[in-house]
């Protein structure tokens, strides 16, 4: 690789990477859709935020309230300036991706907002598709059944591409929201964000985009993709756990309802009605996960410190290679773009005869290969192409081609062992 | 002795070569169970003969080499054993598979299902094993009322 | 302190207890109550899960996902031993008590389900009290405002007390469901739970209790109890930030429609419908704060080693000197029990013509003193108590009468400056 | 320079002799603002002259030292000045609290009320330092129109 990117530095920054699994196999982690390794730059800010600057954010103002404060609330600049947001207080944090997303569902249909755009019941229509993570589905079924509404998707193509030929009847005048994925997370197709976005603003609807598959692995700038709400999750960006991101256009989170309710969200409490706080604090009740997002501003940080580009690039090459590579072995099947076109580094399949957790077990009992096999959370995807599981190797900015090669031997292993 | 691993030469052997496998006449209750999260499923049948004995326990089904030995060695302790014997047996052999890797297998009761010992410490796959025996379980119940 | 119990032994596992803060004042730390202080103990095993353990749970099924998955679940173990719950599976991780206590309030008046105990509508009644934190009043405000039922509230006596005189009026055959404080985070007051809970059982509805400040400081059982639901938050038991508990019977859980929906909270998903994982995981939608609960795990660890009898009887000498000294502050008023009986270790006052804000403020720059000033997000009793806001000071396993010496002496000069 | 603690002299000054405080006839406009999280009010007036002169600035309120210090330095700072100059101040003194103590205090253009800097690094307490001020500008707004 030639970039400029030194992955072997990288690398050491992940203390993981080096460890020993029991038996004394080295870790090949290509797993990094399912969750990313933490580097020490993230360990240590959080470790040394629990150790000696820890308290409660907002409501303390004491110096360590006032340090956790302005510690929480930079990570939310942090996190602004990362994807673009054309205000802070447009950020809200969440628990993970899922919050996010079932945030913005339980925005719509509540009888005591009356903004016509969050109005929701019988004849009002819901689109998402068939390549959605369970996340990006469940909130929305559960929204259907709570309101009447109707729940639409997309299907998907042979080749693993979001079918947009009957985008004008799906997106219709009694749509109200469509919320897709922005990369999938089995088939590592990039979506034509624009295209969809173009016909959800001829019929005046919203549109949500399921980023936590994006963010990780490309610039995504929320104000340039011009949706109106986007969702992620802070452990697919090398940060912690316990944190996930909605970002909405302000005078969309002014107009939702609050989703919990609790400390830090409020205005003004009575006992038979209370005012409340403007976003994003209206979103966060409760203790937020301080450490968490304070972590997250690490991630970020050490992100944009490497550059995103790089990233993109570095991904770009071993998903070539690992297309290249995986195309050779016997009986493998790629589900998903087998170009480089308009996809990221997560690449699916199935090997024929062998089910997807016998070859993700001896890939890791055998070879420390860390892959993900079942319908990772899609399992409608997994219908839609007739299989009930895949195996699927995802990378990130720290892995590297020889990681892949192991990855094949370990798959010629696999078909030996099954012979 | 705890597996080190999960694919014991055994699980591969039964996975390969699969005992009593096939659905066979005739029979006093049929089961049909799938395991949502993974796609495996099995149809089972129990033959019931006299003296609480176990006559027969036939099957087919699809998934992966876990729930399919399973399924195998499953057929082959419950072969010439009495009802009770072989809840005994299940009942073990469920306790092992749900400690998480916290207990140690009684290969006295399990016989060669202690090869699945290993299985325990992979939540994910404890499901697998467990579904040909809980089909079972199952069988047992609707044949004896 | 002669209790067995050695606090400068434990002070040394709390590293920001020795640190000074800017300009040289030590730091004296008495808002244990808004959030509680980190021990090594709980720190490294978080540092070390981020840095060698750390992959997703349950989904994941290589030897970091099983390190993850099971690091994970014996946390779960953990805490359900803490608090004496029958059955691991009644334990559901959250984000923090706000959200187990919405989780709950959303339980309920969901069209999609039909179990009696959880309908919800106009003419039913749902009961909390008037000394809750806003995290156990806005909850169910939302609740009745998009179902039409009525929010009743007990009245709070001059003494701090639940005023219980109405029990009979209040808690009715039109009540579904009670909620109230076990300790209050303002007045330290302990509540009768079973008083309550007898009349609850006599009207066949459900009981909840807000735990937040009482699993900190005593011995909670959750069967002893007998409540239907209990929630309580990692941060205030020395557990990190982001992580949650809400305690429910296994029936209930099991009767009541899922909260968030998304990964790890199915059994199968179809386009138009999905079925759910059994509790607990029903009720965790998405990647969970999976080093945040292994943290909680660490910390309830450390409480039980230490032993919460101890705690309890330490907390107790404290209070009863805080009481003591405070008691001889002029224009000094305590708000909630003066004495010892049924209250925990936490001390609200008000300064005769001093406002709070300028208390803590002269507290924390001149003394180093850490105390909470405002309502602590308890704003309708302070208006009961005809009051905008009180002084704080609560205690944790970690203080000392030397640290109450410290407040003392910073309120006289606090007096002195406003003189 | 921006202020190690909060509690400058000259804000406990202002706050023990609070400059105009009471509420005065005549005047154009008058608002009540309250500050609903620490419950600080205030009622302020003001009266406008000729060539866009501030008159005078009375008001009446309660809430801790910060925002009645604050008033009251607000007071001095309004008394002979134009409209236009006093909205400038009021602009940068926003700006300041809103800083989070990353920025430096234009002393220039803030006179007494630079003392405030060491507000902003306490959000819950900008809130206070912003009472009067916001409600002065309100009034302004009203008295304008
Ligand atoms: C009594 C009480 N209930 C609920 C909460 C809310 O806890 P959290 O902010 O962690 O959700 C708190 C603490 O803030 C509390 O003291
Ligand atoms: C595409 C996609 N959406 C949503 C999620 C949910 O994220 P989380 O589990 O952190 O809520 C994930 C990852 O699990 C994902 O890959």
């Amino acid at each position: 690789m030639n970039t400029g990117f030194d992955v072997e530095r990288i690398r050491k920054d992940f203390p993981v990477l080096s460890r020993e699994l029991p038996g004394g196999r080295p870790l090949v982690y290509l797993d990094s859709g399912n969750s990313a390794q933490k580097p020490t730059q993230v360990i240590d800010v959080m470790r040394e935020h629990l150790a000696m600057h820890y308290s409660n954010v907002g409501r303390a103002m004491h110096a360590l309230g006032a340090e956790s404060t302005e510690a929480y609330e930079n990570a939310r600049d942090k996190v602004a300036a990362f994807i673009g947001a054309p205000s802070r207080d447009e950020v809200v944090f969440t628990k993970n991706a899922s919050e996010a997303l079932n945030l913005v569902a339980y925005g719509f249909g509540n009888p005591t907002n009356d903004d016509p755009r969050f109005r929701l019941g019988p004849g009002d229509e819901i689109v998402i598709s068939e390549m959605e993570h369970h996340s990006n589905i469940v909130p929305w079924q559960l929204l259907a059944q709570r309101t009447g509404a109707t729940l639409k998707w997309f299907s998907v193509t042979d080749e693993g591409r979001l079918d947009l030929s009957n985008l004008e009847e799906l997106v219709t005048e009694r749509t109200k929201i469509v919320s897709i994925v922005h990369q999938s997370n089995v088939l590592g197709t990039v979506n034509p964000v624009a295209e969809v976005l173009a016909r959800v603003r001829q019929v005046g609807a919203l549109m949500m985009l399921d980023a936590s598959q994006s963010v990780p692995h490309q610039q995504v700038d929320v104000a340039a993709l011009g949706v109106d709400f986007l969702a992620f999750t802070g452990h697919k960006v090398v940060g912690p756990s316990g944190i996930g991101v909605l970002w909405g256009r302000g005078e969309l989170l002014e107009a939702m309802p609050p989703f919990m309710g609790g400390g830090e969200m409020i205005e003004a409490v009575w006992m038979d009605h209370s005012t409340y706080a403007p976003a994003p604090h209206k979103f966060e009740a409760g203790t937020p996960p301080i450490v968490e997002a304070i972590g997250l501003g690490a991630a970020v940080d050490y992100l944009s410190a490497i550059g995103m580009d790089a990233i993109v690039q570095h991904e770009r090459e071993l998903t070539g290679y690992a297309l290249g590579a995986l195309g050779e072995v016997p009986g493998l099947r790629v589900i998903g773009p087998e170009s480089l076109d308009r996809r990221g580094g997560t690449v699916s399949f199935t090997l024929e005869g062998i089910h997807p957790h016998d070859v993700g077990q001896i890939l890791d009992d055998n070879f420390g290969v860390a892959v993900r096999v079942g319908h990772h959370c899609a399992r409608p995807l997994h219908l839609r192409f007739g299989i009930p599981a895949t195996t699927r190797a995802s990378f990130y900015l720290y892995n590297t081609p020889a990681e892949i090669d192991a990855l094949v031997r370990g798959l010629h292993h696999v078909q030996k062992v099954f012979a | 002795m705890i597996a080190e691993s999960m694919y014991q030469e055994l699980i591969l052997e039964h996975y390969k070569h699969p005992q009593g496998r096939g659905l066979r006449d005739p029979y006093d209750a049929e089961v049909h169970h799938v395991n949502p999260t993974c796609g495996d499923e099995i149809t089972l049948r129990v033959k019931l003969g006299d003296g609480g004995k176990v006559e027969d326990v036939s099957y087919d089904g699809q998934g992966c080499s876990i729930s399919q030995a399973a399924a195998s060695v499953l057929h082959e302790l419950t072969a010439g054993s009495t009802v009770d014997e072989t809840l005994a047996v299940v009942e073990e052999f469920t306790r092992l598979m749900q400690s998480r890797g916290q207990v140690e297998a009684d290969e006295d009761v399990l016989g060669d299902a202690v090869a699945f010992a290993g299985v325990a410490k992979f939540p994910a796959r404890v499901k697998c094993a467990l579904l040909a025996w809980m089909a079972y379980k199952d069988a047992v119940v609707r044949s004896s009322t």
